[in-house]
């Protein structure tokens, strides 16, 4: 891995601010490790191979499946992949990258700038674009002067990191494979696929023709799918697995307790408390405010988690550019500032309690949270009830706006800070929640001015400083802490384990002691 | 009036009869007293100085102790408090689910039987999709299109017990229909519904009741099952079923959550199994449900 | 004989079409429905109206129930909303796990309960067949979930003898492996399932025992271990297997809520996602799997009756 | 003899309180058998303030036409009037109202009584469901009831097995009486009842009719019982009436062979009479087959158009189809 970078890796424009060593998370004793067959237990079953509707569901084959044209380190800082170079314009409205040599797809074909330029169609297009579209509203057009560059243009100035993560998001399809991607994988990337058995799991085996050398480490990977957290623990307490990925904190926390190896990577989840700002007494902003003050973090961290995680009153991780500590301890846990507040409303005690808690019927730690902050609400005297559903009716009515307030974990909180508008609750236009016109103008301004800061980093912080004091101040959505997604527990005959920003499992660094 | 309450007299002098018979066996005699116990704490739950409700986070999973008899939950809250708690849950399910059962399955079983046409086909015909289907996945279903709620698990655990109903009733009925009395009511005028509401089923009655304690253990079981699988009682009112749910993934750290609730749970269900096999086995010995045959 | 078998399959489906339609109309009746979850978190309106349309989720109850039926009769239940894979190949996935479970605890019911069922009915209401009847009550009344979890905690928290949760081993593929799975749910449920066996074995015995051909027998010298071996057993058997037929439908509950304990990757499990996926064809599907294994266990039982007792004539 | 209608006899009675035409109930056939005929066309008129005893074997068809005729089975045929009014064709709501008219005394007074029903409550049943007595009389008409059955209307509050056959028996026909009816059919009314009682229960029965004006349907199998309480004697054999007379009539004077054979198995005091009267084996009946062609006296029914019935002396007919065999 050294070599290739060595021999490859060119910095492009001003994007790289540091050539970071590509194997700094690898220990020294990498090289040393045996390859062999090696057994992960996911919770969740394949939804699809689309590396553009990248979710939980799939997270465990894409970054095994396929490449990103650039890579992020556990810190943020961007590396090359399948690109090899980026050269973002001075005035910041395009962005030029240049490709790998000597690559090819799964299937032989070589890989070219054609794949970027359907992967970038696909991603582009409303009905095929999926996770990726919203992404994309920043892209103007795209072209490629040769077989190895791409160039994309922005409608208008983009901050430089939301050019970075585009690049990041980007995974280059092969471009005749892009119609079936959901079914049958098309891409470039350390393993590739030999069977799948729907419910049970699936079979990866090495990709002999990797770019990157001495990867993949493992010859065959086995995914078994477990549909129980438990189940998975004592798969890997009877060694029938290697690994666990994306168990729950508290399982991992007993395991570690218990000599296992546990990684956490950066790509957190924040647990926000949404609020349905259209409904009853939440029209009410004082009311809303107090909801700032009602949520026992800790107790929340602790009781939901396993104590994995940390307090926050702002959807961003600490990783985040726009995390403020100062905010966490301003919004404490408080009755009595809540009371105040609540006072303050005007609003009377028949109306207050007027709404039921949504609650995700099928995830014990949101059972258990919002019976916390249902307590907590019968301390300052409103008295409400959960109303607690199951798998699909419950996403209906998240996905609806179908609630008054529910507890709902948000992505992306270590990224560009606008990224948070991919969540429904966040969202500034359409919001299946909020509705339109959004009833909150001063946060959506906010957003629109941390989205123009392209300016020096003055500029972009008081972007930040803003957006965080319009969230509280709104109170749509109470985040409550931040927890782990993606973790890893190993048994201690692994050993290589890289850790990804977005938590996505990377198996080709992972070997036998 | 006075008719009815002498007839009320009368039952409750051989409901004692019946007691004290029961009583006379210690499996019996013990059962009696745990329910009583249950019952009771149902009722006076109010009363006793337990709190089901409030949460103590820093004293969550404790072990028993002399402040807390059976330990904390997850949420600090009293175990022993919401076990107590939970036999409302548990008692008021099993005995509205009793009552729908009743209500519906035996006008089904009487009907079928007393008609025995085309009525009993189409009757038993649905009785038969009901027996079929193992109950926990209908109440299941029915609760997914009923929403969560206590009503909801009452409704569905009621539903499933009907064949039960239905079938003894249709049994007494076949075997009681053709008997004089009957006859005797319908040479005199009285209708069909008059005859199996007034004559036949007073006479069914045993049975019936015996059905009703065997069937009130199911529904205790189905009750606690639907809340261990998640679709019971929405938290935080308290449930055993929803307790060993929850309890079950702290066996860890703490062993007696799952274990005590179960126990109550477990010696409840056999209680009411125990009292109910008594009676049958009573019922089979001094009274078919059929008149007694003396001076013939 | 042909004509018997011919009447009897025939007779379930009036009994199937009456399940499937109200299994389909119970979950149209649901709130929420499978498309939520099919289009994610992120989907627009469009994309919502979209999957609508292709899944013709919006054609009226009746005509979505009669195309169902129509392709179900040809043996084709459809795609699974979720994973669009096919209905029966999601069952045939899980339906062999299901079924080792079955075995598995059907051989720990007899293992067990048959001698339970045959000690106390030699000597009734004496003190082995109250301690024997005593143990049967316990075994049908002690909840599954409450006994999984107590086996769960001696032999896999504090012994660490097994593993807590259970994988699904195909027993000719490693029987050690299959084995060390099988073990923990296989009692959970068998014994349940041996209180069923000994409490009706025990009553078809008795009652059995009374008859004026067992005093004959016993009259005529014949060792007590014969009479009750070739005959009373014989003719009990039949009483017993009708019930142990009927008791089926608990027998599936039980292996559901069984499944759910151990985390066990069979049909169970598949159903209690389905429906809280709301993936109707996949809850049709499973249903009538179920209802089909329940009719065909009961019409085999009957046929065993020819085998157990010649003098039954089919009409 | 002479072919005559048996509605031409009852012509000459005063005018009928019941009237059955060729009443036939049949079972449905178990297997491949034939429906059997239970009853088969039997006719007979009751007038006011009568007796008709229905006699003949266990199985012989007498009780199903007792329960024909209450239209608690089904007939296959005929007709049954009471009152003049058609019961077979009736509205179950009319037929309801029209059972205040007919009531029924059961064989078995045990088995008769709801056990778990109070004498008064037993007692008031039929008044509530007729709603012929205001609820402020029940008591007193329950009280007055008893009273008429002759026994102590203190004993209201009691359940049925506390008291004897007897009592028992006298409380089915207070229950009977309770709608004030003007027909009761009394299924073998005694033969549960020892002798003693039996001659309570008829004499009761009788003075009942004297002071009422009560028809009965009296179905016994006891001869002598029957001749004691019936005006008019119906014999019935294998569902078909064989002979029908006034009570003189049919026991002094039998004319069909098969009442003879009823008539000999009376038990006799004389043990050496009795012992030649067993030895000597009963006549084989013959049958003829069919409805067509000549009965038993060579005449042609069908063609006819007459009744299967040959009077033998007024008011006294025997049918045609059942015979001795030659």
């Amino acid at each position: 891995m050294t070599t290739v970078s060595r021999r490859q890796f060119c910095i492009g424009g001003i994007a790289l601010a540091a050539a970071a060593p590509l194997a700094m998370s690898l220990p020294a004793a990498a090289q040393q490790l045996k390859g062999g067959t090696l057994r992960v237990a996911v919770l969740s079953e394949l939804a699809n191979y689309d590396p553009q509707q990248l979710s939980t569901v799939n997270f465990h084959v894409i970054k095994n499946l396929y490449d990103s044209l650039i890579e992020y380190t556990p810190e943020g800082k961007p590396e090359p992949s399948l690109a090899t170079e980026w050269t973002i314009a001075p005035d910041k409205t395009s962005v030029s990258v240049k490709l790998r040599d000597g690559v090819a797809f799964h299937s032989g074909t070589p890989f070219k700038a054609d794949s970027v330029l359907a992967t970038l169609q696909k991603g582009a297009d409303p009905k095929r674009g999926k996770n990726v579209f919203s992404t994309m509203s920043i892209v103007k057009d795209w072209s490629a002067p040769d077989d190895r560059t791409v160039v994309i243009n922005f409608k208008a100035p983009v901050p430089e990191r939301q050019i970075l993560d585009l690049l990041q998001f980007l995974i280059p399809i092969e471009a005749k494979g892009i119609d079936t991607v959901e079914t049958v994988p098309a891409g470039t990337g350390p393993f590739t696929l030999v069977s799948r058995a729907v419910g049970q799991g699936l079979r990866l085996k090495a990709n002999p023709n990797y770019w990157r050398e001495k990867q993949p480490i493992v010859q065959d990977l086995v995914f078994t799918v477990f549909s129980e957290d438990a189940a998975a623990s004592a798969a890997l307490e009877s060694g029938a697995v290697d690994i666990i990925y994306n168990g729950s904190s508290r399982s991992a926390a007993r395991l570690k307790s218990a000599g296992y190896q546990v990684f956490s990577g950066p790509g957190k989840l924040v647990q926000v408390f949404r609020i349905n700002s259209t409904r009853g007494p939440f029209r009410n902003k004082s009311y809303r405010q107090a909801f700032n003050h009602l949520m026992d973090r800790a107790g929340i961290l602790r009781v939901g988690y396993a104590g994995m995680g940390e307090v926050v009153a702002q959807p961003w991780a600490p990783a985040s550019p726009a995390f403020d500590a100062s905010y966490t301890k301003a919004y404490a846990y408080d009755l009595d500032k809540a009371k105040a507040l609540l006072a303050a409303s005007g609003l009377s005690a028949a109306e207050m309690k007027d709404w039921k808690m949504l609650v995700n019927g099928s995830d014990e730690a949101s059972v258990q949270i919002s019976q916390i902050v249902q307590a907590s609400l019968g301390k300052v005297g409103i008295p409400i009830e959960l109303d607690i559903r199951q798998g699909a009716e419950f996403v209906s009515a998240l996905l609806g706006g179908d609630f008054a307030a529910v507890f709902g974990a948000v992505g992306n909180v270590q990224k560009f800070p606008s990224r948070v508008t991919t969540n429904s609750i966040y969202r500034t236009s359409q919001n299946p929640i909020l509705k339109d016109p959004h009833p909150h103008p001063t946060y959506v301004a906010a957003i629109a001015k941390v989205d123009g800061a392209s300016g020096g980093a003055a500029e972009v912080k008081a972007s930040y400083d803003n957006l965080n004091k319009v969230l509280v101040e709104e109170a749509f959505a109470i985040p409550t802490n931040s927890y782990e997604v993606g973790l890893i527990v190993a048994s201690d005959k692994v050993a290589g384990v890289t850790l990804e920003i977005d938590n996505l499992f990377v198996a080709r660094t992972i070997g036998f002691k | 009036m006075a008719a009815r309450r002498d007839a009320m007299s009368a039952m409750l002098g051989s409901t004692l009869q019946v007691l004290r018979r029961l009583s006379a066996r210690r499996s019996t005699s013990l059962s009696f007293a745990f329910l009583l116990l249950v019952a009771l704490a149902a009722v006076f739950a109010d009363v006793l100085p337990l709190d089901p409700l409030t949460q103590n986070l820093a004293d969550s999973l404790m072990p028993p102790s002399s402040s807390a008899w059976f330990g904390t939950d997850e949420l600090g809250r009293d175990i022993l408090a919401r076990v107590v708690y939970g036999a409302r849950t548990s008692l008021v399910t099993a005995f509205g689910a009793v009552v729908i059962a009743a209500l519906i399955g035996v006008p089904i079983g009487l009907v079928a039987g007393f008609f025995g046409d085309w009525r009993d086909s189409v009757l038993m015909r649905c009785i038969d999709v009901l027996l079929a289907l193992p109950n926990i996945l209908f109440a299941m279903a029915l609760i997914a299109v009923l929403g969560r709620s206590q009503a909801a698990a009452l409704v569905a655990v009621g539903i499933a017990g009907i064949p039960n109903f239905a079938r003894i009733a249709r049994a007494q009925v076949m075997a009681l229909r053709q008997l004089d009395f009957v006859t005797a009511v319908r040479s005199f005028g009285g209708g069909s519904s008059y005859i199996m509401f007034r004559t036949i089923l007073p006479n069914a009655l045993s049975p019936l009741v015996v059905q009703a304690i065997v069937l009130a253990s199911i529904a205790i079981l189905l009750e606690a099952a639907l809340a261990f699988l998640g679709v019971g009682v929405p938290p935080p009112t308290p449930s055993w079923g929803e307790m060993l749910r929850t309890g079950k993934s702290y066996l860890h750290e703490a062993p007696t959550y799952a274990v005590l609730p179960g126990l109550v749970l477990t010696l409840t269900i056999l209680s009411f199994d125990t009292i109910g096999r008594a009676l049958t086995a009573l019922l089979d010995r001094h009274d078919t449900g059929v008149p007694e045959r003396r001076g013939r | 004989m042909t004509s018997y078998l011919l009447r009897r399959l025939l007779h379930m489906l009036p009994v199937l079409f009456l399940a499937s339609f109200a299994i389909f109309a119970m979950i149209y009746a649901v709130p929420g429905g499978p498309v939520a979850v099919l289009v994610g978190e992120n989907a627009s309106p469009e994309e919502i109206a979209a999957t609508i349309a292709r899944y013709g989720l919006d054609r009226p109850m009746l005509i979505q129930y009669f195309d169902w039926l129509g392709q179900a009769v040809r043996g084709d239940f459809g795609l699974s909303l979720h994973s669009r894979q096919p209905v029966l190949a999601l069952i045939g996935e899980r339906l062999p796990a299901t079924l080792q479970l079955a075995v598995a605890a059907i051989l720990v019911a007899l293992l067990v309960g048959i001698p339970v069922a045959v000690g106390s009915a030699v000597r009734p209401n004496s003190w082995l067949d109250r301690l024997l009847s005593g143990w049967s009550a316990l075994a049908l009344g002690v909840p599954t979930f409450w006994l999984g979890i107590l086996l769960i905690l001696l032999f896999a928290v504090e012994l660490r003898w097994l593993p807590s949760a259970s994988r699904y081993v195909p027993f000719w593929e490693s029987p050690v492996d299959a084995l060390r799975s099988l073990i923990l749910p296989a009692l959970t449920l068998g014994i349940y399932v041996s209180g069923i066996f000994a409490r009706f074995l025990r009553a078809s015995l008795i009652g059995e025992a009374k008859q004026d051909y067992v005093r004959t027998a016993r009259a005529k010298g014949l060792p007590e271990s014969r009479v009750v071996g070739l005959h009373i057993m014989r003719n009990a058997l039949l009483p017993f297997v009708t019930i142990v037929g009927l008791m089926m439908a608990n027998f599936i509950g039980g292996a559901v809520v069984t499944e759910a304990v151990f985390t066990y990757p069979g049909l169970g499990r598949l159903v209690i996602q389905a429906i809280s996926t709301r993936d109707y064809p996949l809850i049709q599907g499973c249903i009538m799997v179920i209802l089909v294994g329940y009719m065909l266990v009961n019409l085999i039982i009957d046929l065993l009756y020819a085998w157990i007792d010649p003098r039954i004539e089919y009409h | 003899m002479t072919a005559l209608d048996p509605a031409a006899i009852v012509e000459e009675l005063p005018r009928p309180l019941l009237q059955v035409r060729d009443l036939s109930v049949r079972f449905p056939a178990r297997g491949e058998g034939k429906a059997l005929k239970a009853v088969d066309r039997v006719s007979f008129d009751i007038g006011p303030g009568q007796t008709l005893g229905l006699v003949g074997q266990s199985g012989s068809g007498k009780s199903t036409t007792g329960r024909a005729i209450l239209q608690l089975q089904k007939a296959h045929s005929g007709s049954v009037r009471l009152l003049g009014e058609e019961l077979t064709t009736m509205s179950a709501t009319r037929l309801r109202q029209m059972r205040r008219h007919m009531q029924f005394v059961l064989q078995n007074p045990y088995s008769s009584l709801h056990p778990r029903m109070t004498i008064g409550q037993i007692l008031r049943e039929p008044l509530l469901v007729h709603r012929s007595v205001p609820p402020a009389r029940l008591q007193e008409r329950v009280a007055e009831l008893l009273d008429l059955v002759s026994l102590d209307p203190g004993m209201m509050q009691r359940y049925p097995h506390e008291f004897s056959g007897g009592q028992r028996q006298r409380v089915v026909i207070a229950r009977a009486l309770a709608v004030n009816p003007d027909f009761i059919v009394c299924d073998e009314p005694v033969s549960a009842l020892d002798v003693r009682t039996q001659a309570q229960i008829v004499t009761l029965l009788q003075s009942l009719q004297e002071r009422l004006g009560l028809s009965y349907l009296f179905i016994a199998h006891d001869l002598a019982i029957v001749r004691e309480v019936a005006h008019r004697v119906a014999v019935m054999f294998r569902g078909r009436i064989v002979e029908m007379g006034s009570a003189a009539q049919v026991y002094d004077s039998p004319a069909h062979p098969y009442t003879r054979v009823l008539l000999d198995a009376v038990p006799v005091p004389d043990p050496v009479r009795q012992r030649e009267r067993l030895r000597r084996a009963p006549p084989d009946l013959h049958f003829l087959e069919g409805d067509g062609g000549g009965c038993v006296h060579g005449t042609d029914h069908a063609s006819s158009n007459t009744a299967e019935w040959h009077e033998v002396a007024a008011g006294h007919g025997v049918s045609c189809r059942y015979w001795p065999s030659r």
